[in-house]
C-alpha cells in the first residue's frame, strides 16, 4: 500500500456540476423554508438563475481540455459542447415546466400523493398550484446529464446514469390531469430504466473484469485504461464483448434506439408534457454524449468488431420509428416515434466514428433538441376542457383556428421531415455527410429510405391543420404564457436559424470534435 | 450592366413581393392581387434586361456571383445561367404574371384567404427562379426541395376534387426523389473534396461504380420530377387537383427542373454513367411517349388529360436529351421552353372552362363552342401548339428532337414519330369531346358559359400565344442561346454529331 | 494470476451470472411490481457480485469501491421505485404490473 | 459530286415571292383577329386577297418565263439552325411551283367568289373565308417551299386548314368525327413524310431541294428505298390513296367550296406534287416507281368501283377524286415525261372537278341540301347553266375530246402500256378498266341527276337556279373544263421540263406493247360503252330506297370493306388498349404506389400490435434485444459475421 494520494481537482471545471447539485440541494431547502404561494417564483427563478450560472460556466471554460477528480471526469471540447448544449435546452425545459398561465397551478399535479381519481384528486386538478417539487427534481436532473455526458469511467457513468434518471421517473408521474396514465408511465418507465441500467452494471463488472493483467497498469473502468485493455489485455475478449453489448444496452435504452425503445412511446405520453419536451431533448443529448465517449474513446480499439452491430440496431431503430410512426393517432406517441426514429439518424453520426460523425452528432443533438422542445411547446397549447387534446382528429382545421401556431408546428414538422432551410435538414446532412465519408454508406441509405417513410407521418398531420375542415371538437390553442412562448418562439427560431446559417454551430461543433483521452 | 446581380435579385424580390402581400389584410383581396401582379411584373421586367445582358456565345455560365454561405462544407450562395437556365428563367418570369392574372378569382371561390394565395405564388416562383440560377449542388438542392412546399399548399389548400390526396402524394413522391438525391449529393461531396461548386464538381474523377450510384441517386429524382414512366402517377393526380395556375406553373415550369436536372447535373457530373444509363432513360422516355399518349386519349377530366399529354411531352424532352446529339439537346431544350408556354396556356384555358362550368370532367361539356366561340378557339390553339403543329413553336422542338435523335439512334426516332400520330388523337378527341358535337344542355343551364373570353382573360392568353407563334416562325432568338449550351453539354459528355452517312452534300453545293 | 485462485474466482462469477439471469428472467415472469423490482436488484447485486470477484481476481480495490457506490445507489432506487409503486397502488388496489395496461399501441 | 440541280437567287421582283403566302395569310389573321368586326365585309377580303395572289402569281409567271434559269429561290430567315442541322425558311419559285400556284390562286378565287353567294346565309361565313384563305396560304406555302421542312410545314398546315373546314359545321357530330378522322389519317401520312425527313437529314445532311436531289445518287438503293416509300405513305396520306384513302369521302361533311378547293382541285393533290418534286429520288429506284404506280393502280379502280355505289352525290365526287388521283399517282409513278402528263392530268382535274363539286353545290342549293342523287331526277329543266356547266366537267372527266380530260387522261393510260414487260398490261390495263368506271358512275350521276324522272322529296317545289356569283365561277371552271386539256397538254410538259430535275428524264420514242392509235381508239371505245350502258340503265331513275344488291355492289356500298378494316384493325384494338392502359395505370403502376404506402401503413398498423402496454413484454423485448446484441457481438468477435 503506497500512501495515499489525494486526487487533484479542479473546481473551475466542474463548476456547472456543482453549480446544479448545489441549485437542487438549495431547491430542498428551498422547499422546506420558504412559504407555499412564493415558492413556485423563487423555485423556478432559482432553477433558471443555477442554469445561467451553470452555463456561464460552461462558456467561460472553453477551450479546456483536462481529466481532473481523479480520472471520473473529462472536461473537454464535446464535454462543454454537450453541457452547454443540454443547459441551454433545460433553461427552455424549465420554462414549460414553469408555465402556469395556460393551465391553472401549471401541469403539475399539487401532491403525488393523493389516490388518482378520486374527489380530493378532481380538487387539486381544478384548484391547487402544481407541486414545486419538480425543479429540484429537475435540477438533480440537469446536474446528473452534466456528470453523464462528462463521465470519464464507467462507475460515474453509472452513478450520474442513476442520478438523472431517478428524477425523471418521479417527474413523469406528477402529472396533474390523467393521473393514471402518467402513474403508469413512470411505473414502466421506472421497472424498465432500472432493468436496463442493471444490465449497464453487470457489463461495467465484465469490463472491469477484462482491464485485469495490462502490463504496467491496474485494472479500472476508466476510459484509458479501458481503450489500454483493448489493445492489449491479455483476458478473454468475450469479457470485453459480452460487456460491451451489455454496456451499449444500458446507453441504447436511455437513447431510445430499437429494440430497446419500447418505453419511449408509452412514457412519452403520459409524462406531463413539459416533461417529455425535457426527456425528449436533454435525454438525448446526454444519452448520445456518453455513448459517443463510450465508443470514441474506451472501445475506439475494436470499431470493426461493434460499427456492424450497432449499425443494424440503428438501422432498425430508424425503421422501427418511422414505419410505427406512420399509424399513430396521439401527436405525443407520433412524437415518441419520431424521436425513436431520429435516435437512429444521430446513431448514424455516431457509426461514422470520425471527427466530422462527433461534430455532426453534437450538432443534431443540438438542432433536434430545439425543435422538439418547441414542437412539445406547441402541443401543451392545444387544448380543450379535460387538458391537452392530443389525439390528432382533434387537430383538424386547426391552421383556420389559429393559423399562426400551426404555422409554427407546421415549419417544425417540416424540420423533422428534413426540408431545405430547417436545422433538420443540416443536421441529417451533418450526419449523413460524416457517414458518407466514414464509409457507411449503408446506413446513409437506410436513412434516406426510412425519411421517406416518416414524412408521411408529419405531413397528416399538416394535413389534418391545415386542409382539412374544422370540426366542432378542434380544439382552441391557447394564448401561451410568456414562459412557454419564449420557449417556443427560441425553438423555432434556432430551427430556422440553424437551417439558414448553421456555420457558427458548425464552427463550434468542429472546435469541440475532440476527446481529451 | 452585366455587373447587376441579376440571379439574386430575381431570386430574392418575388420573394420579398411575398411578404408584402401576405401581410396585406385578408380584407383587401383586390390589394393583394394587384401587387402580387404588378410584383410579378417588375420581376418580368428586369428578367428581360438579364435577357439583353446575356451574351449568346459568351461563357458557358453568365451572371455568376457567390457569397460565402456554410463555409464549414464549402456551400456558397452560388447563382449562375447558362443558356438552358435562361430561357427557363424567362419562361418563369412570363408565365407567373399571366398565372397571376388568369387566377385572379381562383382564391376566393375556395373560401381561404386570398392573400396567402398569391404570396404562395410568389414563393413558389422565387423558389423556382433559384432552382435554375443555382451553380451550388448544396443551393440547387435546397430550392428543389423548398419549391414543393408553396406548391404543396397551393394544391392542398386551394385545388379542387380530392386535393388532399394529391397534395400528399405530390410532396411524398417528390420528397421520396429528393431524398435519393440528397444521399446522392452528401456523396458527390465526399467524392468531391467537399465542394459543392458546380464547376469544380465537374472536373473530379471517380470510379465507375461510384459515378453509376451518382447518377441513379439524382436521376431518380429528376425522374420522378419530370415526370418519366413510371414515375408519372402522381402529375395526373396533382395536376387533376390542382387549380388551373398551379397547374400550369406545376407543369409549365416546375417539372422542367426533372429535365434541367438532368442536362445540368447528371450529364456534365456523370458523363459515363450517362452513357451508360442512356439506353434505359430512353426505353423509358419512349415508353412515356406512347403510353402517356394512350392514355390521355382515354381520360376524362381535362386537367388529367393535359396532365398525361405532359408526361408524353417529357418523353420527348428524355430522349432529346439521352440522345447526345446538338439538334436533339437543343431541340429538348427548346421543348422545355414551348412546353411550358403551349401547356401553360393550354392549362389556363383548361381552368376558363373549368371556372366557368364548375367541373372539370369532359363529359360535362360538349358543344361548348356554341356558346364561347373564342375561348374555344384558343383552346383549340393551345391544343395545336400542344400536338406541335408547324408554325407553332413546339413544332420545331419535336423535329429537333425526333430529326437529331434520328441520326443516332433510328428506331427510337421512329417509334417517337408516333407519338405525334397519337398525339393528334388526343388532341382533336379532346377538343372534339369538349367544343364541338351538339351542345350539351347542361351547359346552357351554367351561368359562367354564357360570358365568351373576357378582357383580362384575353390579356392572359394573348403573350402566350404570339409568343408560341413568333417562336414556331422565327426560333433562331432562342436556339442561339440555348446551342451553345448544349453544345458544351454534349463535350461534356464527350460526344459529338455523327456527319452524315452521304455527306459532304453541303460542301460541294454550296 | 495466482495459481490458488485461477479456478476457484470462476466459480463466482458463474453465480454471478446466473443471478443475474434469475433476475432477468424473473421480471419476464413475474406480476407483482415489488418483486420485478426485487429481481432488478437481484441483477444489481450479481453485478456487485462480479465486481468483488474481478476485484479479487485483479487484486486491487477498485471493484470493491464500486460495490459500495452500486450498493447505496440501488438503496436510492428502492426509494424512488417504492414511491412510485405505492402511488400506483393506492390508486389500483393492485400491485400487478399487468394491470397498469392504459398506453399502448 | 456532280451538280445537276441549281437554283439561281431570286432577284428583282421576284424577290417578293413570299407576298404570295404573306396576303392570305394576313387576311386569315386580320378575319380571325377582328372577329365579329369583320363579318360584313370579311368575305370580300377574303375573296380580294386570293385575287391578289393571283394577279402576283400571273406577274410572277411572267417573270419567270423570261428568265434562263427558270428556278429561282429566296432564302428568307434562318428557321431552323442547330449545329449541322439548317433550314431556310426560303421558297423556290421554278416552272412546277409556278404551276401550282396559278392553279391555287386562280381555281381558289373562281372557288372563294362562288362561296361568297354560297355561304351568305351562314352566321359563320367570316370564319369560313379565314380558314379558306389560311388554306390557301399554307397550300402556297407547300408548293412554294424550297427545302422538305418548308413543304412538311404547309403540308401540316394545310392539314389544319383542311380539319377546320370539314368540320366547320362543328356542331354536327359527323362533321366533327370526319374531320378529326381527315387529320389523323393525315397525321400518318405526315409521320411518314417526317421520317422520310430525317432519314435526308441523318443520310445527306440537308433537306434543301436542291443538295438533296443533288446527293441521292450517291445514296444506297435501299436507304432510297425507305426514304421514297416515306415520301409515298405521306403522300398517300394527303392525296387520299390507298391505304389511307378513307379520310377523303368523309371529308365531305364540309362546306361544298371546300370539297371543290381543297379535297378536289389542290390539297389532295400535294401527294402527287409531292412525288413529282421528289422525282429525282423515284426516279432513282425502280422498285419504288413499281409500288407508286400500283398504288395508283389500285386506287383508281378502288374510287371507281367504290364510287359507283355511291348515292351520295358529293361522295360519288369523292370517290372520283380518289380515283383521278389514282392516275395522278400512276402517272407520276411511272416516271419519266409522265411526270409531266401527270400534273396536266392534276391541272385538268383541277378544273373540271372544281366545276362538278360547285355545280353540286348548286343543286343542293336549289334542293335544299339534298345530297341523294335518288331524290334528284330531271334538274336540267331548272338549272340550265349548272347543267351545261356540270355536263362540261362530266365529258371532261370521263374523257370524251376534245374536252380536257381526254388530254390529260388518255396519254397517261397510254404511257402505262409503254412498259416493257407484263406489267405494262396490267397497269394499262387496270387504266383502262377504270375509264371505263368512270365513265360508267360519272354518267350514272350526270343522268340520275339531271335527267329522268323527278324523285324529289315532298318538300321541294320549285328547284332554282343558283344567283350570278355562283353561275360565273361555274361557266369560267366550265370553260377551263373544255379549253384546259388541249392548252396544257401542248404546253405544261414543255414548261415542267424546265423545272430543276423534272428535266432531261424524257427519253426518245417509247416502245409500248400496243401502238399509241389502238390505245386512243380503245379508250374512247371503253369509255363510250361505260357512258352508254350507265345512261341506259339510269335514264329512267332508280329507286329511292336502298335496294338488296349482289356481293360485289354491297362490298363497295361499305367501301370495299376498308373502313371495317380500319376499324377492326386499328380503332377497336386501340380503344381497347387505351381502356386497358388507363386500367393498367390506375390499378397496376400507379397501384404500385398506392400499395407500397398502404403495405407500410399496414406494417405499421400490424408492428403497432406489439406495443401491447404491458411492460413485462416491454421487458422481454429488451431482453431479447439484449440476448441479441451480445450474441452479435460475440459472433462478431469469433469472425461469425461481417
Amino acid at each position: 500500500m503506497t500512501e495515499l494520494k489525494l486526487p487533484s481537482i479542479d473546481y473551475a471545471a466542474l463548476a456547472p456540476i456543482l453549480i446544479m447539485l448545489g441549485a437542487a440541494l438549495v431547491g430542498v431547502l428551498i422547499e422546506a423554508f420558504v412559504p407555499r404561494r412564493l415558492r413556485h417564483a423563487v423555485q423556478l427563478g432559482a432553477a433558471l438563475l443555477a442554469v445561467l450560472a451553470a452555463l456561464y460556466f460552461v462558456v467561460d471554460n472553453a477551450g479546456e481540455r483536462q481529466i481532473t477528480i481523479g480520472g471520473a471526469i473529462a472536461v473537454d471540447g464535446p464535454t462543454l459542447f454537450l453541457q452547454g448544449a443540454i443547459l441551454v435546452l433545460a433553461a427552455m425545459a424549465l420554462l414549460l415546466i414553469g408555465e402556469r398561465s395556460i393551465e391553472r397551478g401549471g401541469a403539475f399535479v399539487a401532491q403525488a400523493a393523493v389516490v388518482a381519481g378520486s374527489e380530493d384528486d378532481r380538487r387539486q386538478a381544478e384548484e391547487s398550484g402544481g407541486a414545486t417539487e419538480v425543479y429540484p427534481l429537475t435540477t438533480f436532473a440537469i446536474g446528473g446529464m452534466l456528470i453523464f455526458v462528462a463521465a470519464n469511467d464507467l462507475l460515474t457513468m453509472f452513478i450520474s446514469l442513476e442520478v438523472f434518471s431517478l428524477p425523471l421517473y418521479l417527474l413523469c408521474a406528477l402529472a396533474r390531469r390523467r393521473r393514471l396514465l402518467s402513474q403508469e408511465a413512470a411505473m414502466k418507465y421506472f421497472l424498465l430504466g432500472a432493468y436496463a441500467s442493471a444490465f449497464f452494471l453487470f457489463g461495467v463488472a465484465l469490463v472491469y473484469g477484462f482491464t485485469s493483467g495490462i502490463p504496467g497498469r491496474t485494472a479500472g473502468v476508466d476510459f484509458a485504461t479501458i481503450h489500454a485493455a483493448v489493445a492489449d489485455s491479455p483476458s478473454s475478449p468475450v469479457l470485453l464483448y459480452a460487456g460491451m453489448a451489455l454496456l451499449a444496452i444500458g446507453l441504447l435504452f436511455k437513447a431510445a434506439a430499437a429494440p430497446f425503445h419500447v418505453w419511449t412511446p408509452d412514457v412519452y405520453q403520459g409524462a406531463p408534457t413539459p416533461v417529455t419536451a425535457f426527456m425528449a431533448a436533454c435525454t438525448k443529448v446526454a444519452a448520445f454524449g456518453a455513448l459517443l465517449r463510450v465508443f470514441y474513446v474506451a472501445f475506439s480499439g475494436s470499431a470493426w468488431n461493434f460499427t456492424p452491430v450497432l449499425g443494424t440496431v440503428a438501422i432498425l431503430t430508424m425503421l422501427v420509428g418511422a414505419v410505427l410512426a406512420v399509424t399513430q393517432t396521439d401527436i405525443k406517441r407520433l412524437l415518441a416515434y419520431s424521436s425513436i426514429a431520429n435516435a437512429g439518424y444521430l446513431l448514424v453520426g455516431v457509426l461514422a466514428l470520425n471527427k466530422e460523425g462527433l461534430s455532426g452528432t453534437m450538432f443534431y443533438l443540438v438542432a433536434y433538441g430545439f425543435s422538439v422542445l418547441a414542437a412539445f411547446a406547441v402541443v401543451t397549447l392545444v387544448r380543450d376542457a379535460d387538458g391537452e387534446a392530443t389525439h390528432l382528429s382533434r387537430w383538424a382545421g386547426l391552421g383556420r383556428r389559429s393559423p399562426f401556431f400551426a404555422a409554427l408546428f407546421t415549419f417544425i414538422l417540416l424540420a423533422f421531415a428534413g426540408i431545405p432551410l430547417t436545422s433538420g435538414f443540416t443536421s441529417k446532412f451533418a450526419v449523413f455527410g460524416a457517414a458518407i465519408e466514414g464509409g457507411q454508406s449503408w446506413l446513409v441509405i437506410a436513412g434516406v429510405l426510412t425519411s421517406m417513410i416518416l414524412a408521411f407521418p408529419y405531413l397528416r398531420v399538416v394535413v389534418m391543420m391545415w386542409l382539412s375542415e374544422p370540426g366542432e371538437s378542434t380544439p382552441t390553442v391557447s394564448v401561451p404564457g410568456g414562459l412557454t412562448a419564449a420557449a417556443l418562439m427560441i425553438g423555432v427560431l434556432a430551427t430556422l436559424v440553424l437551417g439558414v446559417a448553421p456555420g457558427p454551430l458548425l464552427d463550434l461543433a468542429n472546435g469541440a470534435a475532440e476527446f481529451v483521452r | 450592366m452585366s455587373d447587376f446581380p441579376f440571379l439574386s435579385v430575381l431570386t430574392v424580390a418575388p420573394l420579398v413581393g411575398a411578404l408584402v402581400v401576405a401581410l396585406l389584410p385578408r380584407s383587401r383581396p383586390q390589394l393583394a392581387k394587384q401587387v402580387a401582379f404588378g410584383w410579378s411584373l417588375a420581376v418580368l421586367v428586369l428578367s428581360v434586361f438579364m435577357w439583353g445582358a446575356f451574351q449568346a456565345g459568351g461563357d458557358r455560365l453568365q451572371f455568376r456571383e457567390s457569397y460565402s454561405w456554410i463555409p464549414q462544407w464549402g456551400v456558397n450562395f452560388t447563382f449562375a445561367a447558362d443558356g438552358i437556365a435562361l430561357v427557363m428563367l424567362m419562361l418563369i418570369a412570363v408565365l407567373v404574371p399571366l398565372v397571376i392574372l388568369a387566377s385572379w378569382h381562383d382564391a376566393e371561390s375556395s373560401k381561404r384567404s386570398v392573400p396567402v394565395y398569391f404570396a404562395l405564388l410568389l414563393i413558389l416562383e422565387s423558389t423556382m427562379i433559384g432552382v435554375f440560377a443555382a451553380a451550388d449542388v448544396f443551393l440547387f438542392y435546397v430550392f428543389f426541395e423548398v419549391m414543393l412546399v408553396p406548391m404543396y399548399f397551393l394544391i392542398g389548400s386551394f385545388g379542387g376534387h380530392q386535393r388532399q390526396y394529391a397534395a400528399v402524394k405530390f410532396f411524398l413522391y417528390s420528397l421520396v426523389g429528393g431524398l435519393f438525391m440528397l444521399a446522392a449529393v452528401i456523396g458527390l461531396w465526399v467524392v468531391g473534396g467537399k465542394t459543392f461548386d458546380w464547376q469544380a464538381l465537374t472536373q473530379i474523377d471517380m470510379s465507375t461504380g461510384t459515378e453509376r450510384w451518382l447518377f441513379l441517386g439524382f436521376f431518380v429524382a429528376f425522374a420522378i420530377k419530370a415526370p418519366f414512366f413510371p414515375f408519372h402517377t402522381w402529375l395526373p393526380d396533382a395536376g387533376g387537383a390542382a387549380p388551373a395556375g398551379a397547374a400550369a406553373l406545376l407543369v409549365g415550369v416546375m417539372d422542367k427542373v426533372g429535365t434541367f436536372g438532368i442536362l445540368r447535373y447528371c450529364l456534365p457530373l456523370f458523363p459515363e454513367a450517362s452513357k451508360w444509363f442512356a439506353p434505359y432513360a430512353i426505353a423509358l422516355a419512349l415508353i412515356g411517349i406512347i403510353y402517356a399518349a394512350l392514355l390521355a386519349v382515354g381520360q376524362n377530366d381535362l386537367k388529367r388529360l393535359v396532365s398525361y399529354t405532359s408526361i408524353a411531352h417529357f418523353g420527348f424532352i428524355g430522349v432529346g436529351i439521352f440522345a447526345f446529339t446538338t439538334q436533339a439537346g437543343t431541340g429538348a431544350v427548346l421543348y422545355m421552353l414551348n412546353h411550358g408556354l403551349a401547356t401553360g396556356l393550354l392549362f389556363l384555358v383548361v381552368g376558363m372552362f373549368v371556372a366557368r362550368r364548375g367541373s372539370a370532367l369532359i363529359s360535362d361539356f360538349g358543344g361548348a363552342g356554341k356558346l364561347v366561340p373564342v375561348l374555344a378557339g384558343v383552346f383549340f390553339f393551345a391544343g395545336l401548339a400542344s400536338l406541335a403543329l408547324p408554325g407553332t413553336a413546339p413544332f420545331i422542338s419535336e423535329f429537333l428532337v425526333l430529326i437529331g435523335t434520328y441520326t443516332v439512334n433510328k428506331p427510337v426516332a421512329v417509334i417517337a414519330t408516333l407519338g405525334i400520330i397519337l398525339a393528334a388523337a388526343y388532341v382533336l378527341w379532346m377538343v372534339q369531346r369538349t367544343t364541338q358535337g351538339t351542345l350539351n344542355p347542361a351547359l346552357t343551364q351554367a351561368e359562367g358559359m354564357r360570358r365568351d373570353i373576357t378582357l383580362r382573360e384575353k390579356v392572359v392568353v394573348a403573350p402566350l400565344i404570339a409568343l408560341i407563334v413568333l417562336l414556331g416562325f422565327y426560333p433562331k432568338p432562342v436556339t442561339d442561346v440555348i446551342n451553345p449550351a448544349v453544345q458544351a453539354t454534349m463535350q461534356d459528355v464527350g460526344k459529338s454529331d455523327p456527319a452524315p452517312t452521304n455527306g459532304g452534300v453541303q460542301e460541294a453545293s454550296k | 494470476m495466482n495459481e490458488f485462485f485461477s479456478v476457484e474466482p470462476d466459480y463466482y462469477l458463474i453465480l454471478a451470472a446466473v443471478l443475474f439471469t434469475i433476475g432477468a428472467v424473473g421480471v419476464l415472469v413475474r406480476r407483482n411490481a415489488i418483486v420485478l423490482f426485487m429481481c432488478v436488484e437481484l441483477m444489481l447485486n450479481a453485478a456487485n457480485l462480479a465486481l468483488v470477484t474481478f476485484s479479487r481476481i485483479n487484486g486491487d480495490l477498485n471493484g470493491q469501491i464500486m460495490a459500495f457506490f452500486v450498493m447505496v445507489v440501488a438503496a436510492a432506487e428502492v426509494v424512488i421505485g417504492l414511491a412510485i409503486i405505492m402511488s400506483i397502488f393506492r390508486t389500483r388496489r393492485s400491485a400487478s404490473v399487468d394491470d397498469a395496461n392504459l398506453l399502448k399501441y | 459530286m456532280e451538280e445537276t440541280v441549281r437554283y439561281a437567287e431570286a432577284t428583282g421582283l421576284l424577290g417578293s415571292v413570299w407576298l404570295l403566302v404573306a396576303i392570305p395569310l394576313v387576311s386569315a389573321a386580320i378575319l380571325l383577329l377582328l372577329g365579329r368586326r369583320a363579318d360584313r365585309w370579311g368575305h370580300w377580303l377574303g375573296v380580294a386577297s386570293i385575287g391578289a395572289a393571283f394577279v402576283l402569281g400571273l406577274t410572277y409567271f411572267f417573270q419567270l418565263r423570261g428568265l434562263e434559269n427558270k428556278s429561282v429561290e429566296r432564302s428568307l430567315w434562318d428557321f431552323i439552325a442547330v449545329g449541322d442541322f439548317k433550314v431556310d425558311f426560303g421558297l423556290l419559285f421554278d416552272p412546277l411551283a409556278a404551276v401550282f400556284v396559278l392553279l391555287i390562286t386562280g381555281v381558289g378565287f373562281l372557288i372563294h367568289l362562288y362561296a361568297v353567294e354560297y355561304m351568305s346565309h351562314d352566321p359563320g361565313r367570316r370564319r369560313f373565308f379565314a380558314y379558306f384563305n389560311l388554306f390557301v396560304a399554307a397550300m402556297l406555302l407547300l408548293v412554294l417551299g424550297n427545302n422538305y421542312v418548308m413543304l412538311y410545314f404547309g403540308w401540316e398546315g394545310v392539314g389544319l386548314a383542311s380539319y377546320l373546314l370539314i368540320s366547320f359545321w362543328y356542331e354536327r357530330p359527323t362533321a366533327a368525327t370526319a374531320g378529326k378522322k381527315a387529320f389523323l389519317m393525315n397525321r400518318v401520312g405526315d409521320a411518314g413524310l417526317a421520317i422520310g425527313i430525317f432519314i435526308m437529314f441523318a443520310t445527306l445532311g440537308t433537306t434543301q431541294y436542291d443538295e438533296v436531289f443533288n446527293g441521292v445518287g450517291g445514296l444506297a438503293g435501299g436507304t432510297v428505298l425507305v426514304l421514297g416509300l416515306l415520301l409515298l405513305l405521306g403522300a398517300t396520306g394527303k392525296s387520299g390513296q390507298f391505304p389511307l384513302q378513307a379520310w377523303l369521302p368523309d371529308a365531305m361533311e364540309g362546306p361544298t367550296p371546300v370539297s371543290a378547293l381543297i379535297h378536289a382541285a389542290t390539297m389532295v393533290t400535294a401527294g402527287v406534287y409531292l412525288i413529282a418534286r421528289s422525282n429525282p429520288i423515284f426516279s432513282a429506284n425502280e422498285t419504288l416507281q413499281l409500288v407508286v404506280v400500283s398504288v395508283g393502280a389500285l386506287t383508281l379502280l378502288l374510287g371507281c368501283i367504290i364510287g359507283a355505289a355511291k348515292d351520295d352525290i358529293k361522295r360519288v365526287l369523292a370517290w372520283s377524286t380518289v380515283s383521278q388521283i389514282g392516275y395522278m399517282f400512276l402517272g407520276v409513278g411511272l416516271g419519266g415525261g409522265a411526270y409531266a402528263l401527270a400534273i396536266v392530268h392534276l391541272l385538268a382535274h383541277g378544273f373540271f372537278k372544281a366545276n362538278m363539286f360547285l355545280g353540286a353545290g348548286s343543286v343542293m342549293h336549289g334542293m335544299k341540301d339534298q345530297v341523294d342523287i335518288r331524290r334528284f331526277g330531271g334538274l336540267s329543266k331548272y338549272m340550265k347553266i349548272t347543267w351545261i356547266t356540270f355536263a362540261t366537267g362530266w365529258l371532261a372527266i370521263i374523257g370524251i375530246p376534245p374536252l380536257s380530260g381526254y388530254f390529260s387522261k388518255e396519254p397517261i393510260i397510254a404511257k402505262a402500256f409503254e412498259r416493257d414487260d407484263w406489267t405494262a398490261w396490267l397497269f394499262g390495263g387496270a387504266a383502262m378498266l377504270g375509264a371505263g368506271l368512270t365513265a360508267f358512275y360519272m354518267t350514272r350521276l350526270f343522268v340520275l341527276t339531271f335527267h329522268g324522272p323527278k324523285r324529289w322529296t315532298d318538300d321541294i317545289e320549285h328547284p332554282h337556279e343558283s344567283p350570278k356569283l355562283m353561275t360565273i365561277p361555274l361557266i369560267l371552271l366550265a370553260v377551263g373544263s373544255v379549253a384546259a386539256g388541249w392548252l396544257l397538254s401542248t404546253s405544261v410538259p414543255d414548261w415542267l421540263t424546265a423545272t430543276a430535275g423534272l428535266g432531261g428524264a424524257e427519253e426518245g420514242e417509247a416502245h409500248g406493247v400496243l401502238s399509241h392509235t389502238v390505245i386512243t381508239i380503245l379508250s374512247i371505245l371503253v369509255t363510250l360503252i361505260g357512258a352508254g350502258l350507265a345512261w341506259f340503265l339510269f335514264r329512267n331513275g332508280t329507286a329511292t330506297e336502298p335496294q338488296p344488291a349482289g356481293v360485289l355492289v354491297t362490298a363497295a356500298r361499305k367501301n370495299l370493306y376498308t373502313d371495317s378494316f380500319n376499324e377492326a384493325v386499328f380503332e377497336k384494338p386501340g380503344i381497347f388498349l387505351t381502356r386497358a392502359l388507363v386500367y393498367l395505370d390506375s390499378r397496376g403502376v400507379d397501384g404500385l404506389v398506392n400499395g407500397l404506402a398502404a403495405g407500410v401503413g399496414g406494417g405499421s398498423g400490424r408492428l403497432r400490435r406489439l406495443q401491447t402496454g404491458f411492460v413485462r413484454s416491454y421487458a422481454m423485448s429488451i431482453l431479447t434485444g439484449a440476448l441479441l446484441v451480445v450474441a452479435a457481438f460475440l459472433a462478431v468477435q469469433a469472425g461469425w459475421l461481417a
